[in-house]
């Protein structure tokens, strides 16, 4: 795979960091955008803008088109049944907001049960904390094992007879362990209990089908794929999207609005209350695009080879500490460095070009249990090469220089 | 010119004058279509005879010319049609709103050819497609007796 | 003021619609945007691009500074008292989500009450209708006279002792009437009832000045003031905004997170969930400066002349209906043609290349009174001229010609 | 080179051996604070004598060497100083945080500036000035027993 060429598309990769080249190793925060999706969204912009699906006028014709359209590429993307499955939100975190509402207002009780992991982000575990006070529900934690895995012997033991949900994350954003989707998920049907999954790092890494996954919903933030700020993807079951109502009101969702009543409109628009982000969604056509060009395959395989490659780089470093062992694995490595702060890495690795992240990376709960407060994160996306983690490997021995240890 | 082969003489004349726009004497079955986008809204009546022919149709509803026409139009083509030739009907009309193609079936009679292929110069304006469908989903919705409502959102 | 060459920083107005320069008279639903707005966005995600807030690298810390002094600009534009009461949202409809949820969470109880008008945008109603439905709270809707107006006396008669919160539009997005806001806010101070204003109309027209105002919450959608899709502000007075719950949970807006207790940063931050649009945001910076330079004073003065100049040649034209006759108005007038549906006026304008709305504008309470389901609007802009008028007036004429009638 | 300027030798040795860290016995005031977007957490404690000089100081937390050295040298200057001098050093030291000036303050020993100064090298890191600001606001909240938990989020 020539990685040199899909670099060259990403424009930032010219730009100099303390006059050195930049080695972006952050992208599960967000990834870079190619110029493709740039383009396009300028190109809306110039020459198609109008708001979607309320005009009959030529551009706004032309914008509802593309914005459907866009629909259609995502519903084939990830291999969904319905074009109404897909809904479009402002990221991953409304999504999750969004069921956790429509679905914990309708059918969860005092005393029900939803089932999370240790490795959840706050944006799948906060929404449910609502919902829990709201509800008087109650929130199981499956718990790591000594890899910090989660195992679906785990989740199988936490099930009762009360439970109506299971959240978790496809691919962790601390360990980038991959949970055994399959096997949960199985469970779960057999004792139809709905499942949610976090996939906001499964997927810019692994190709997806939700027909296979099978699971209830998936949820996307797009700007983790290369696509733009502000948007994010809820895939749900047309089952399930019929029958939960509506979560924020306002233009575009309703049926028929009296001053006593509203009646709403069906799956999807029901969900797309008020002015959706147009551009926004035109130029996600376009980082789809990207993706399916290369191939997600390719860009697995590929990304596997360098993290392999760093894990080895770094273990050899006897002063990291690799955070997490988990047999399956992509694209993220976090570490911590002995007697170093990992915010103090990452500021002493910003001086020659490397942008990772250190902090809890919303996972407090994963870190309360680790024992520390933070770690450093190095994640990649496709642009990544060996020669990155190189200049990672020599700026974390820098580091130590600077501490003099 | 388009906006002439959208606003034909049928149409405008459909549109102004239209025909069964009224509650038709012991329907039976009926439904109602809603575009919450422009606020078109149409009910169609139907009485069918034990299931085989549409005896009688009218409706009643506010619009755009288009969607009146083609209400209008739609209840004097299906008067008197067998059930399984008006979901043949049926079909062919979205087929053309759809692609332009040509209605397929020789069992209709040329006036009747004539005013439903006034409407073809709709696909060149996809906004107003919903416009002159809508009567023809409740149509189909009112004669399967479906539960749900028509409904012509974003999609 | 020269407008062509205001004019001409809006790349689109090259773009020939059906043959014919676009006469864009639909800014009430969304403006066009200039090109500083647009080469901002694409600059920054061409040079600057990161997430904000989470990590150390040098690049975050550019998007973060840039990011937080939008939230500068924006206090100063609108001269808020702190910079912690601008809050991001996707949209005027999140942002009243936000408040209806939250406010009403905290502060309604059941037979409370919330005074909307017959004006409102669908958006500043069914967030509300939600109450109702959670908290039995009551709607009582102000009636519009026969100018299609909302008096304060009105609204006086309406306040109770279980009064909660009065929320109405700046201007009306289907008459362009100018609700009077400083009787209606003194009344309501005056009885310690909140009030909201739906300002999407507003703030792209009115100078605004929130200390002046003196409203509770005002809400914004940037993309109807020449800024970019899918992102919102919500103004809050501080002393609500510290007091109130969050919205949204996930990334970002917390303090500390246990198994069992979650504690929530401070406002701005708790209502400012996940990943944020950060290229809109900063790009939202250049739409004010964009109206800034030009000044409020201005744009509304120009475009008072064009409307001006729209009702005396619409009044002209026997056949045409106008809606409503508020004596304060901005920038929208509605209408209807005798025999003509609005859709179809529609169709026949775009094929002259101007471009209006036609529908009931998510207005359907209005449409509902006014005895019609649907209306024409055409709406202004900075850009918008008389001749733009002139081509609307005889594209009407050709309306009917097309009809014969 | 700057980071040689962030992390000079006393910041270092600071962050490793960091002095009055711990709970200094019959404190009479304390605060906490929190930055959530990196976990760095400090908790100061206070014995003042009638509200007009703090008699001990000390400090528990958790954090980058920043942090940790921040809180180290507040403890060292702060001990002993009248509340009036107190707030007049820890606004000098915002200040130099903020735009780099130099102390105002004569009062101040020799090395007492030396080590203030040496977290002067912040400034070209910004976001880096909470570590290094985090310590000095929560004194301030210890010493005016202000309720409020010290948040240094996104702002
Ligand atoms: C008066 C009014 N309020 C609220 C809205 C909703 O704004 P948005 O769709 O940008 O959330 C609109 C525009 O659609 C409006 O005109
Ligand atoms: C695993 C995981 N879930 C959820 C989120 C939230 O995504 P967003 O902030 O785009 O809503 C993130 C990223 O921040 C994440 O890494």
């Amino acid at each position: 795979m020539d990685i040199k060429s899909i670099k060259s598309q990403f424009p930032i990769f010219k730009k100099k960091i303390n006059g050195n080249p930049l080695v972006y190793l952050d992208s599960a925060n967000s990834s870079q955008k190619p110029k493709a999706v740039i383009n396009r969204m300028s190109h809306f912009y110039e020459n198609e803008f109008s708001n979607v699906g309320r005009s009959v006028h030529t551009l706004a014709v032309t914008a509802t088109n593309r914005f459907e359209e866009t629909r259609d590429i995502i519903k084939d993307f990830i291999n969904a049944k319905y074009r109404e499955e897909i809904v479009f939100t402002k990221g991953a975190t409304e999504s999750i907001n969004l069921i956790a509402n429509s679905y914990g207002d309708k059918f969860m009780n005092e005393g029900d049960e939803i089932i999370l992991t240790e490795l959840e982000h706050h944006s799948n575990y906060v929404p449910w904390h609502y919902l829990r006070s709201k509800k008087k529900a109650v929130i199981k934690f499956a718990k790591v094992n000594e890899n910090l895995e989660i195992k679906v012997d785990e989740i199988k033991r936490l099930i009762s007879n009360k439970t109506k949900m299971i959240a978790l994350t496809h691919i962790s954003n601390v360990t980038g362990g991959i949970s055994p989707l399959k096997e949960i998920i199985d469970l779960a049907n057999s004792k139809k209990i709905p499942v949610l999954i976090d996939g906001t790092q499964g997927a810019p890494h692994l190709k997806l089908d939700m027909q296979k996954i099978g699971c209830d919903f998936y949820v996307i933030s797009c700007h983790k794929m290369y696509g733009p700020n502000g948007l994010g993807i809820l895939y749900g079951k047309k089952k399930w999207l019929d029958l939960l109502p509506p979560y924020q009101g306002g233009g575009g969702m309703i049926d028929e609005v009296k001053k006593n009543t509203i009646s709403f409109a069906e799956t999807p628009t029901k969900f797309e209350a008020g002015t959706m982000q147009t551009a926004e969604v035109v130029a996600m056509s376009e980082a789809i695009k990207f993706v399916k060009t290369i191939g997600l395959d390719r860009i697995s395989d590929h990304e596997n080879k360098v993290l392999n490659y760093a894990i080895e780089k770094l273990k050899k470093n006897n002063s990291v500490k690799l955070i997490g062992n988990p047999e399956n694995k992509a694209s993220v490595i976090s570490f911590t460095i002995k007697g170093i702060h990992p915010h103090d890495i990452a500021t002493i690795l910003d001086e020659d070009g490397v942008a990772i992240r250190a902090g809890h990376h919303c996972c407090q709960i994963l870190h309360e249990k680790l024992g520390v407060p933070a770690t450093a994160r190095a994640s990649l996306g496709v642009y990544n090469t060996k020669e990155d983690i190189d200049v990672l490997d020599s700026a974390i021995k820098k580091c130590r220089k600077v501490f003099n240890i | 010119m388009d906006l002439k082969e959208l606003y034909q003489e049928i149409i405008l004349d459909h549109g102004k004058n239209p025909r069964n726009k009224k509650i038709c004497n012991g329907f039976n079955k009926d439904a109602k279509g809603h575009n919450p986008l422009c606020g078109d809204k149409v009910h169609i009546y139907l009485k069918t005879d034990q299931n085989k022919k549409v005896e009688d149709i009218s409706f009643e509803g506010e619009g755009c010319a288009i969607s009146i026409a083609s209400a209008s139009i739609l209840t004097e083509i299906i008067k008197g049609k067998e059930h399984t030739l008006a979901k043949k009907i049926l079909e062919d009309f979205l087929k053309m709103l759809k692609d332009g193609s040509k209605f397929q079936l020789n069992s209709l009679e040329e006036n009747e050819k004539i005013s439903m292929m006034s409407l073809s110069g709709v696909k060149k304006f996809p906004m107003r497609v919903k416009c002159a469908s809508l009567a023809w989903h409740t149509f189909i919705h009112a004669l399967e007796e479906k539960k749900t409502k028509v409904n012509t959102e974003k999609a």
